[in-house]
This record gives C-alpha cells, sequence and structure tokens, in this order.
C-alpha cells in the first residue's frame, strides 16, 4: 500500500498524465479528462482528511542552485488543491455537455487537464521558482483555451491581449524572484517569509504585486480578463473567474509574513484592490454582455481579496477565494447555460422572461448572485463581512469596500431581472444532463460555505451594515434599468459595438431625458435614482477610460512593437554595402563614444 | 634616402590604392591593386624583411592578380564598367569613414604614448629567412599546419562552388 | 614535449584527417558518410575526454592551453557539428546536393574551431577562425543551383573578410603594443596600460567588433538573417550554433585573459551591443513571415542574453553563459533542424501540424517553449541564470529590460505554436524526415525539458569548465 | 610628427589610411570584383602594420604573421571569386546592390 499522504506530490501528476494520454490517443477524451482530476481531487481529500502533523514537504530534485524543485503541502495548499481540482472536477463534467458538438473536442479537454496540472504545481510549490513554472504554465494553457475558438475575429487579439498582460506581469514577478534569491540564497516560502525588511524586499514585494496584478486582473493591468470572455464559458468559470485569477491572492496568503514585515508594500496591494474593485464594480453596473458582466464582477471581488491581503487579513481573502470559486463558477455556469440554449446570445437586452423556461437555471444563479452579493446567511455573505471587518481600520476602504457591496447587489439584481424577467424574447429550452447535475455541489456550496469559514468573534454591527447595504443595492439595483433609454440604446446597438463615444452621447441624453423627467417625478421616487445615475455615469466613464486610455495604451504599446518592427526590418535591406556601412558606423560611433566619455 | 624610398613606396601604394578604389574598368582597378602591393612590397624591402617582399611579388602579384584577371575575363564586364560606379550611399560612406579618420587622429594629438622601446637591433641576425623559418617551424608550426589546411579547404569550396551542378542522368 | 604537442591538438587532427579522407571517398548513398563522419567526431569526443586528465597542459609553445573552458566549447561545438550533420542527409539528398564535401566541410570547420577554442595565441585563433569561416562560406553556398544559397554566401564573404580584416587590424596593433602573440606575454605587456590609452582603444574597438560580428551580435548582425536564410538549413543550424560557440569562446579567452584589465575600454560597447541584440532581434521577428528568418532574429535575440552575462562580469554570469551557449545550441540545432524537413518555410505552413503529424509537433512546441525560456524548459533555466547574474551584479535596469524583451519573445513564438494548432488548410507543407533525422531532434527536444527539469548536471558543468 | 625620420608611427599612420581607402572601396564600389579587390588593400594596410612592428620589436614574429595573412587572404579571395561565379552563373550581374533576393 502506497503512502498517498507521503506522496502528496502526485496530486499534480493525474492531470498532466491525462492531457499527455488524450494528446496522444485522441479520444475518450470525455472519461480521461474528467477521472484524472477526480483522482486528483480524491487524493487531495485524503490528504487533506489525514492527520498530517505541520507541513509535507516533498524534493523531487535539486533544480538550480537555490531552487529545489520541491512541493510542500500544507492547510492553506491543501484546501486551494481541493478547489481546484474539485471545481475542476464538475467544470469538466459540465463541459463534455456543453462542448459536446465543438471541433475539437480532445483538444480542449487536453489543454483543460494541462491547466489543472499547472494550477496544482502552482499550489503545491513550496518556493517561488517551482510556483513560477505553475504560474507561466497556467498562463499559457489559459492562452490556448481563450483562443480556443480561432477561427472567430476577435479571439486571436483577445487571446494574445490576455497573455501579453499576463507576461507584463510575469516580468515583475521573475525580477522579485531574483532580487529575493540574491538576498536569500534561495527562494523556499520558509526563508522568505522570515527575511528582515528593507529597501530591496520592499522593492521585491513590490514587483511579486505587479506579478499577482497580471495573474489576478487588477489595475494597472485588469483590462485583459473581460475580454478573456471569448474563450468557451466553462473556461471562463474555472480558469477567469474559481481558480487561475486567483493565484495572486493565494501567493499573498503564502508570503502573508513577508508581506507583514513590508507593510508599504501591503498597503500599495490594498490600494489597488480597492480602487480596481470600486471601478470594475461600476462598469459591472452598465456592461449589457451577461459574461462580461460576471467578468468585471470577478475584477471587483478579486480587488476585494486584494484589500484583505494588503491589509494582513490573509484569511478573509481565502475565505472570500473560497466562497467566491463556488458562486462565481456557479454564476458563469448558469450563464453558460443561458448562452447555450440562446444559440450563443450573451447580451442581457436581449435575453429577458427565461424564469419559466429554464427554471432550475434561474434558481441556481439567484442562489449564486444573491451569494454574490452578500444576502444574509448565504456564503458570499459572511466571507466579505470577513472583508469589511478587517477594512475598518481604514475609514475609506471600509468606505469603498462598502460602497462595492452596494454596487455589487446592484448589478446582481439589474442582471437577474434583466435575464429572467420581463417580455420573454426568444424560444429557449432548460439544459439538461450534466450541464444541470454538475451544478448542485456549486450551489451547496454557494449555499453553506459560509458557515466553514475562520470565523472570529462576530462583529455584528458590521454585520448589519453590510446586510442593509447589500439589500439596498440588490433592491435599488432593478432601478438601475431605464428602459426609455435602453429603447433608444437598442435601436443603436451597432453604435456601442463601433465606437464607445457613441455610448457617451447616449449617457448625455440620457441625462437630457433626466433632465425633462425631473419635474415630473417626485422626489421619493427620484432618491433612489440619484446613486444609481450617479454611478452609471461614473460607470460610462470608466468604461471609457478602460476602453480607450488603458486598452489604447495597451495597444498602442503592441502596436509600437509591431511598428517598431517595421524599420528595424528596413534597415536590412538586403544590400551588401548598407550593411557595411552598418559596420563602419558602429566603429565610427564607438570611437566617437568612447573620444566623448 | 630611406625617409625619400619610403615616401615613394607609399606614394605607390596609395596612389595604386585610390586608382583601385576610383577606376571604371575592373581591368585597371586590378592594374591600381598591383601598384600598390608592388608599393607595399617595396616596403617590405624597407624594413628588411627580404622573404616578405619575395612572398608578397610572387604570391599576391603572381597568383592572386592573375586569379582575379583571370575571374575578370571570365565575366564578361563590359555592361558592368558602363553602370554607374558608386553605390548611392557613398556620401554617407565618405562621411564615416572621413569620422573614423578625425577620431583617430584626434585619438593621436590626444597624446599617443606610443609604443614601448625598441631593443637593440638584432632582427636579421643570422638571416631574414632562416629566421622566418625557425619561427615559422619552431614557434608558429601550428598554424603553418592549419593554414595549410585553410588553403586546401579554400581549394575545395572554390571548385564545388564555381563548378556546375552536374546534371542527374 | 612531442608527444604533449600532438596531444593538444588531438580532437583536431582527428576531425581534420577524417575530413580530409571524406573529400576523397565516393558512395552511392550518404550514409556512409555518416557513419563516417559520426565515427570521426567519437575519435574527437575520445580525444576531448583524454584531455580531461591533462588539465594546465600547453602544446605548441604555448598555442594550445587544455583547460576545462576549451574542452566545454569544444564539447559544445562537437554536439553542434553532429547533430546538424546527423540531421541533415535527408534534405540534402531532396536537394539533391548529398555529396562529400558537405561532411567533409563539417569536420574541417569543426577542426578550425578547435583552434578558436583553445588556442592562447593570435595568430593561432586567427587561422582558426578563418578556417572556420572559410568552411562556412562554402557550405552557406553549398546549393550551386541557388541564387539565394550563392547570395547568401556571397554576403557572408564579403562582409566577413571585412570583419576579419577589422580584427587582424586590431590584432596588429595589439602585437604592436606586445610585441608577441601569445596571450600570456599581451597580459603581462598590457598590464601597465590604462583603458584610455588610444592604441588600446584602436586594438580592442576593432578586436571586439570583429568578434561581435562573428556571433552576429547587433549592430553588427546584418549578415546574419540573410546568410541564415539563404544557407541550407541544416547548415543554418550549425551556423547559428557552433560557429557562435566558436566566437564566444575566442571572445570570452581574450576579455577575460589579456583584456580583462581593461574593462572600461570594452564594458560599454559589449553593454550597447548586448541591448541592441535583444532589441533588434526580439522586435524584428515579430513581423517576419518566413520561420527561418524569424528563428534568425530570435538567435541574435539570444545574443544578446548571452552577452548579458558579460555585462554583468561576475562568476555567475560567465557560467551562465556556458550554461545558455549550450542550451541554445540544443535549441536552435533541434528548431532548425527541424524546420529543414518542411519544404516551405512560412509560419503559416505550420499550420495543422499538430494534426498531421502529433509527434512532430510536439517536439516543436517543446523547442519553441525552451527558446521562449517558459519554465520548466532548459532555455528558463538559462535565462534565469543570467538574470540572477544580472541581479547580483546589481544591474537592475538591464535586467529589467531583459525580462521585458522574455515578454515580446514569447509573442511570436507563440505565432508559430497557434498555427500548429490551427486546423490543416488545403495545401500543407509536406515533411522529409529520416531516422537520423528524428533521433537528432528527438534529443535536442528531450534534451531542453529534461536538462529544465534537471539542470544540475549542466549546472555542475558549466562550474567545472570555469575553475 | 615630423617627415623625418622615418618611425614605426609612420607606418602605422600609412596603413590607416590604406585601410580607410579599402574600406572607401568596399562601401563605394558597386562592382563585386572591385570590393574583392577591396578587401585585399584592407589585408595589406595589417601587412604594412604587422611588419612595421616587427621592425620595431626587432624580431621577425610580425613577419611570420604577415605570410599568415597573406594565406588567409589567397584563401578568401579563392572562395569569394568562387562564389561569384556561381552566383554570376544565376543572376548574370556583378552589381553588388542588385544582389537582395535576402532582404527584410
Amino acid at each position: 500500500m502506497v503512502n498517498l499522504v507521503a506522496n502528496f506530490w502526485w496530486i499534480p501528476l493525474y492531470p498532466l498524465f491525462g492531457a499527455a494520454i488524450i494528446a496522444f490517443i485522441r479520444r475518450g477524451a470525455s472519461v480521461i479528462a474528467p477521472l484524472m482530476v477526480a483522482l486528483s481531487f480524491i487524493h487531495g481529500l485524503i490528504v487533506y482528511s489525514s492527520p498530517r502533523g505541520g507541513t509535507l514537504d516533498h524534493t523531487l530534485t535539486q533544480w538550480m542552485p537555490g531552487l529545489p524543485f520541491r512541493f510542500a503541502a500544507d492547510d492553506l495548499s491543501l484546501l486551494m488543491v481541493l478547489i481546484v481540482s474539485g471545481i475542476g472536477l464538475l467544470i469538466h463534467i459540465y463541459s463534455i455537455g456543453y462542448m459536446a458538438k465543438e471541433p475539437g473536442f480532445w483538444r480542449y479537454f487536453a489543454c483543460l487537464n494541462l491547466f489543472v496540472f499547472f494550477m496544482l504545481l502552482l499550489v503545491l510549490a513550496s518556493n517561488l521558482a517551482v510556483l513560477f513554472a505553475g504560474w507561466e504554465g497556467v498562463g499559457l494553457a489559459s492562452y490556448l483555451l481563450i483562443g480556443f475558438h480561432h477561427d472567430r475575429p476577435t479571439v486571436n487579439r483577445n487571446a494574445n491581449k490576455a497573455f501579453l498582460y499576463n507576461r507584463a506581469g510575469d516580468a515583475g514577478f521573475l525580477l522579485g524572484t531574483l532580487i529575493l534569491l540574491s538576498i536569500a540564497g534561495n527562494v523556499e516560502f520558509s526563508t522568505i517569509n522570515k527575511l528582515p525588511a528593507s529597501g530591496l524586499t520592499l522593492a521585491a514585494a513590490l514587483l511579486l504585486a505587479l506579478g499577482a496584478t497580471g495573474k489576478s486582473a487588477q489595475l494597472p493591468l485588469f483590462v485583459w480578463l473581460p475580454d478573456a470572455m471569448v474563450g468557451p464559458t466553462p473556461v471562463s468559470a474555472l480558469i477567469h473567474a474559481a481558480t487561475m485569477v486567483t493565484a495572486g491572492i493565494y501567493l499573498f496568503a503564502r508570503l502573508a509574513p513577508f508581506l507583514a514585515a513590508n507593510p508599504d508594500a501591503g498597503l500599495v496591494i490594498a490600494i489597488l484592490g480597492a480602487a480596481t474593485s470600486l471601478i470594475a464594480a461600476t462598469i459591472a453596473a452598465v456592461e449589457h454582455d451577461i459574461k462580461r458582466i460576471l467578468a468585471y464582477s470577478t475584477v471587483s471581488q478579486l480587488g476585494l481579496m486584494f484589500l484583505a491581503a494588503g491589509l494582513g487579513a490573509t484569511e478573509a481573502a481565502m475565505f472570500h477565494v473560497t466562497t467566491h470559486a463556488f458562486f462565481k463558477a456557479l454564476l458563469f455556469l448558469t450563464a453558460g447555460n443561458i448562452i447555450h440554449a440562446l444559440h450563443g446570445e450573451q447580451d442581457i437586452r436581449y435575453m429577458g422572461g427565461l424564469r419559466d423556461k429554464m427554471p432550475w437555471t434561474f434558481r441556481l444563479m439567484t442562489l449564486a448572485a444573491l451569494s454574490l452579493a452578500g444576502f444574509p446567511g448565504l456564503a458570499g455573505f459572511f466571507s466579505k463581512d470577513a472583508i469589511l471587518v478587517a477594512a475598518l481600520k481604514y475609514p475609506v476602504f471600509f468606505a469603498i469596500a462598502l460602497s462595492v457591496s452596494f454596487l455589487t447587489g446592484a448589478y446582481s439584481s439589474r442582471m437577474l431581472w434583466a435575464v429572467f424577467f420581463g417580455t420573454y424574447q426568444r424560444d429557449a429550452h432548460e439544459a439538461h444532463g450534466n450541464m444541470l447535475h454538475t451544478l448542485w455541489p456549486l450551489a451547496i456550496g454557494s449555499a453553506l460555505a459560509g458557515y466553514f469559514g475562520p470565523h472570529g468573534e462576530l462583529a455584528w454591527g458590521v454585520m448589519l451594515t453590510s446586510a442593509l447595504v447589500s439589500l439596498s443595492g440588490l433592491y435599488f439595483g432593478r432601478s438601475l434599468r431605464i428602459p426609455v433609454v435602453l429603447k433608444q440604446l437598442f435601436a443603436r446597438r451597432w453604435f456601442i459595438n463601433d465606437a464607445y463615444e457613441a455610448v457617451l452621447v447616449h449617457a448625455v441624453t440620457r441625462k437630457g431625458a433626466r433632465a425633462a423627467n425631473w419635474f415630473d417625478s417626485n422626489l421619493v421616487d427620484l432618491i433612489p435614482h440619484v446613486p444609481s445615475s450617479a454611478t452609471t455615469t461614473l460607470g460610462l466613464l470608466l468604461g471609457w477610460f478602460d476602453r480607450f486610455v488603458v486598452d489604447g495604451l495597451v495597444r498602442l504599446t503592441a502596436a509600437l512593437f509591431s511598428l517598431s518592427s517595421y524599420p528595424l526590418r528596413l534597415v536590412q535591406s538586403g544590400r551588401i554595402q548598407h550593411y557595411a556601412l552598418a559596420m563602419v558606423l558602429t566603429l565610427a560611433l564607438t570611437l566617437g563614444w568612447y573620444l566623448l566619455a | 634616402m630611406d625617409a625619400a624610398l619610403f615616401y615613394t613606396f607609399a606614394a605607390i601604394t596609395l596612389a595604386g590604392a585610390l586608382a583601385t578604389v576610383t577606376r571604371r574598368n575592373p581591368v585597371h582597378c586590378a592594374l591600381g591593386l598591383i601598384f600598390s602591393l608592388l608599393g607595399v612590397a617595396g616596403l617590405f624591402l624597407l624594413q628588411a624583411a627580404e622573404l616578405l617582399f619575395a612572398v608578397q611579388i610572387l604570391l599576391y602579384v603572381g597568383g592572386v592578380m592573375v586569379l582575379f584577371l583571370f575571374v575578370i575575363m571570365l565575366i564578361h564586364l563590359e555592361q558592368a564598367a558602363r553602370l554607374r560606379q558608386y553605390s548611392r550611399q557613398w556620401p554617407v560612406a565618405l562621411a564615416a569613414l572621413f569620422a573614423v579618420f578625425l577620431e583617430i587622429y584626434v585619438l593621436a594629438q590626444s597624446g599617443l604614448p606610443g609604443l614601448p622601446p625598441s631593443p637593440q637591433p638584432r632582427l636579421n641576425a643570422g638571416g631574414n629567412t632562416e629566421r622566418i623559418a625557425d619561427s615559422l617551424f619552431y614557434v608558429y608550426a601550428l598554424p603553418f599546419e592549419a593554414a595549410s589546411l585553410l588553403l586546401l579547404i579554400a581549394i575545395v569550396g572554390a571548385v564545388w562552388l564555381a563548378r556546375k551542378k552536374e546534371q542527374p542522368q | 614535449m612531442q608527444f604533449n604537442n600532438l596531444f593538444s591538438i588531438l580532437p583536431a587532427a582527428v576531425l581534420a584527417l577524417f575530413g580530409c579522407v571524406l573529400l576523397l571517398l565516393r558512395f552511392d548513398s550518404s550514409r556512409p558518410y555518416l557513419i563516417f563522419l559520426a565515427f570521426a567526431e567519437l575519435l574527437a569526443a575520445i580525444g576531448l575526454w583524454r584531455q580531461t586528465d591533462f588539465l594546465g597542459f600547453t602544446g605548441f609553445r604555448g598555442a594550445i592551453l587544455i583547460d576545462p573552458f576549451g574542452i566545454a566549447f569544444n564539447a559544445i561545438c562537437l554536439v553542434a557539428g553532429l547533430i546538424c550533420a546527423v540531421g541533415a542527409y535527408r534534405y540534402m539528398e531532396r536537394e539533391d546536393e548529398d555529396h562529400p564535401e558537405f561532411y567533409g566541410l563539417i569536420l574541417l570547420a569543426q577542426s578550425g574551431m578547435y583552434l578558436m577554442n583553445s588556442g592562447t595565441e593570435l595568430i593561432t585563433v586567427f587561422i582558426g577562425l578563418e578556417i572556420t569561416a572559410v568552411s562556412f562560406y562554402s557550405l552557406t553556398g553549398f546549393l550551386r543551383s541557388n541564387p539565394r544559397s550563392s547570395e547568401a554566401a556571397l554576403k557572408y564573404l564579403l562582409l566577413g573578410a571585412f570583419s576579419s580584416g577589422l580584427l587582424l587590424y586590431g590584432f596588429s596593433i595589439l602585437y604592436g603594443l606586445s610585441g608577441s602573440t601569445h596571450y600570456l606575454n599581451i597580459a603581462s605587456m598590457l598590464a601597465t596600460r590604462n583603458s584610455r590609452d588610444p592604441l588600446i582603444l584602436m586594438a580592442i574597438l576593432p578586436i571586439v567588433l570583429g568578434l561581435l560580428f562573428k556571433i552576429a551580435a547587433a549592430p553588427l548582425h546584418m549578415w546574419a538573417p540573410d546568410a541564415y536564410e539563404g544557407a541550407p538549413t541544416p547548415v543554418t543550424a550549425y551556423l547559428a550554433t557552433a560557429s557562435k560557440a566558436a566566437g564566444f569562446a575566442l571572445l570570452l579567452r581574450l576579455i577575460l585573459g589579456p583584456l580583462h584589465d581593461l574593462r572600461p575600454a570594452w564594458e560599454g560597447l559589449i553593454t550597447f551591443a548586448a541591448i541592441a541584440s535583444l532589441t533588434v532581434g526580439n522586435l524584428a521577428a515579430i513581423t517576419q513571415s518566413s520561420t527561418k528568418r524569424l528563428l534568425a532574429y530570435s538567435s541574435i535575440g539570444h545574443v544578446g542574453y548571452i552577452l548579458l552575462g558579460l555585462v554583468a562580469g561576475n562568476k555567475t554570469g560567465i557560467e551562465a553563459m556556458l550554461l545558455y551557449l549550450l542550451v541554445y545550441t540544443l535549441m536552435t540545432t533541434g528548431a532548425f533542424l527541424l524546420l529543414s524537413a518542411l519544404d516551405r518555410e512560412g509560419v503559416t505552413d505550420f499550420r495543422g501540424l499538430l494534426y498531421r503529424h502529433p509527434g512532430v509537433a510536439l517536439l516543436m512546441i517543446l523547442l519553441l517553449l525552451s527558446l521562449a525560456g517558459l519554465p520548466p524548459t532548459a532555455g528558463f533555466v538559462a535565462k534565469y541564470m543570467i538574470f540572477l547574474s544580472l541581479v547580483q551584479a546589481r544591474q537592475y535596469w538591464v535586467a529589467v529590460i531583459a525580462a521585458l524583451y522574455v515578454a515580446v519573445s514569447l509573442y511570436y513564438y507563440f505565432r508559430i505554436i497557434r498555427e500548429m494548432l490551427h486546423n490543416p488548410d488545403d495545401s500543407p507543407a509536406t515533411l522529409t524526415i529520416s531516422t537520423g533525422w528524428r533521433a537528432a531532434v528527438g534529443l535536442t527536444a528531450i534534451l531542453s525539458l529534461g536538462l529544465g527539469l534537471n539542470p544540475e548536471p549542466v549546472l555542475a558543468w558549466a562550474r567545472s569548465a570555469l575553475r | 610628427m615630423s617627415l623625418y625620420p622615418i618611425t614605426t608611427a609612420h607606418y602605422v599612420i600609412l596603413s590607416g589610411a590604406l585601410l580607410l581607402i579599402g574600406a572607401a572601396g568596399l562601401l563605394m564600389r558597386r562592382n563585386i570584383i572591385v570590393m574583392l579587390m577591396a578587401i585585399e588593400l584592407i589585408l595589406n594596410a595589417v601587412n604594412i602594420n604587422l611588419v612595421a612592428f616587427s621592425k620595431h620589436w626587432q624580431q621577425v614574429t610580425g613577419q611570420v604573421f604577415a605570410i599568415f595573412v597573406i594565406t588567409v587572404a589567397v584563401a578568401e579571395a579563392a572562395v569569394g571569386l568562387g562564389i561569384l561565379i556561381a552566383l554570376f552563373r544565376h543572376r548574370g550581374t556583378v552589381i553588388a546592390d542588385e544582389i537582395d533576393l535576402l532582404k527584410w
């Protein structure tokens, strides 16, 4: 009998074999892929539930000087293992139905298995280098999966974009790792967490944080995530909601003592998280694409986790990671059901009235959305509450977290109303088979996971405030739907797609309409509209900022790289004498440089 | 006397070089090169490098130049001679070379610390050729052998490249 | 003494001898040549291995030094030569030029590299360099009926001869300064000079420029994309790795030897060349449509990384250079050889390769991942060591720039990977694969992964080479 | 520096001049044969240097070096002319800037 606990490092290997086997035989993917992830999950569960006595570790090989290829398992990493393999398993099973008619079925599952392998490698790493191997690997798998439908026009561009953003972060990660290595001689987490603070450790912490912002889609690198939604929906659920994007928070949790020793870095992380959270939530409040709403919502929730992690409350952050994994995966998968039923439609304005057609999807999504919004008693309520308690020390952060909480409620209910209520527009049918059954475990998690979290002393005041804010968000969220204006937007839908300026124009128009209605409306009716319309405008502005400034900067950078490629190539004229001239010029310039220097 | 000879040979060398670089007809260029090489040979003689003088004349002027002329005859160059002779980049090229020249001049002005002092004259004690032979076969035996390999490679390469590809029967 | 002399050049002598004999042989198929060549390489390898017992010995009055450094570089060249030749024969058959001259010149070029790697005397290394260069001129133009091949050879020759002229000019001044051509004597004569000395500059700049040309570092890289593209692909693989490695050996021997104390005179130029190579190599590769040219530019980028080890200048840096060169040799020979099996060279000609030839495509993906430097491949280990040396030398800004270019480089490597994942188009490129090719490319790809997973042996090797 | 007596420096300067003329020929002339000749000029410049230093140091090493340089010059010229003939057969031209199949 092999000792499964001592050989916990086998956990990532199952999906790796799965990927290899599927790539090799190209059939049976629907059996092999889930099976392998299930093995990881079972193995993880066995290790998790067995008495371990401290941290397990296993050194595979001595990789490089100071860098053993070592795995380690403690409660934190095993929790992540269970999340990754558990949710991964459900999403594998779900995908069998969702991807059934796709060409390249096996390729999808091979990539998905590969992703699970890298993610498990990431969470079981015992040092930054092994973690980095997984970190890069999940980026690669994510890239391949986002670009799964490579024959669609925007897909390649968005896949590249996601990739480039991640790489920008990774460069920071790598440099941070190297600095730590040069200080400490190795990058074991246990060593780093004992390092005394200095200017260099602060720099390293900031660089690592930059890496985390890339992977976890935070300012300044957050815009890739909404665009990554062009990938298949189960992929969005697994990678871009439940697992990969939480890698940054996992990293902070791993390095909690190190961050505590460098509080300035923690503060930067918290500020970035808070800002991202607020911005993303306001954008989510005006989005129309259901997957993009969920994507911005993810960015916003990740921002809250960053906030908590930055303030040192890594337990709260990890708690939210866990609950978020459940309800966000559930949201994405139910959204997937809807999209599947509507043959690819993703715009919530073209949905509506689906409550009767898809009753189970409706119930499950409502549950998930309520959990997301922090409905008292559901999982999201408790974890968000923990974050609010952590932010209590800083009034600004607390206020931001509360606003985000309000907005979360608002866009959740807006989405629910738009999708399930109102007039029924399309023919749709309830999902069946795997695509429904796999949702149950997630639903149970979304509802109950909150009771298993780390409960300190209950802060009743915070809880009450939080509940009130969430509920009011949920209530007012409905009024975010402004029928008159929305009808106008329907009429010119193509206008939004082409240029966002047009939307700005609409915002102005909407304000005009609002001004005209001002006197007609009574004051009581108006009050809830003030924050909502202000948020709407702000969201539009920020959306505009996102699309034109941040996105523009990225495109500009990419374009600059491509553009700079051309002159460099043009110099390469093919003429021997130009080349010889370049040599002589180099000689002249270097001589001159040495003369002047 | 030495100075006069030096300037004469230097003038021949440079004039020949200039002719090589500027003449339109490649045969004239080759003749200019021959003059230049002969001038260099004269400079060798002036510095008591008798063997090198002979090598320069026999090998270079005799061998290489024949090779050049042979190729010039092989490739009909009448059209080439009628074309524009200078590439369009010549002003830039001249400017760059002039810059190099200026820089070297400035370098020299900034105080050429010069070479270490010359030791006692004993250059050709025992005869130039003998001393070179000593050096070549004793100290530099390895590069000497390697040079023969280099020539072999050059022959193989040149023959291979210049020969027409056999058409498969 | 006599024994020492012959022994000190035994591998080169074996290679040259077998090379000459190969020129005389005529067989109907190319396999006998290959067996012959492999036998010669094996003997040379045994010779190299035997030399490890005689470290510190010199031969030919100080012209050759047997030391771990030279043995390490010779090993790299040997591996590159063997892999390229073994992977080449089907390609040469396809081009109908499978003649013994090809294999003979490969061996002869390698004997020249031996002199570059192990030589410690100006004339010896120069002749070695010329043997290598002239062999490569001929190899580059080996496809006589292909105008691109001839053009590549001509460009390489004219510019190479010019760079040799510059190098020689520097050598002549160096000789003038020291009155000797032996590194040890030169070092002692230069010891009293400072780095601002005009004559020193006039010697060092042309020498460093001439050698930067040989290793195809920007801004003296311009011959490389053209020559790499026009040359027969296996020759490109050989040229981009072995010739470069030997150029590095020569550069390092000079810079770490006689010129070491004159660091201010070459440091700026080397740093500039490193950054310029990174820039040119990585940026120009982005928009290439020919894979061969793309890989050519990427190899310029890799030279930039390798030079960064010299910029760092510490022990880790030099070790990292050696390690990087070995890894680079494996990856690049593998990638070029793989390309040589395709009958077309466009990036889009890789389309659907994963579906038609999954094995080949997986090898290519491995090689590209390694070239891109993703963990856990050997390419990552190499880049990691370079970055580590930079951070240790506190060259943070250089490290930042280099790290950013890693991100850029991924962009174009992944273009090829994505093409392979596409479904095949109507007219897929066809593959010509031989057993030797399988062995050669498979070995490089497996090593690219294996050395990444367990780099300890090569790290130890690099450390021991610089004792 | 005076014109008289002739020192090593004079030879070095002459060598520099020849080097620059050779480089000029290489950079400016379109005819590849002339470019090859220009390379010969550059190598000769090196030889002038070597022989002058040989005289300066009163030892023949420089002259030996020069013999090797001549050998190299011969080898390069031979291969260069071989390639030129191959190229001329395909393209019918020996003009340098018309040979640009490979670029960008």
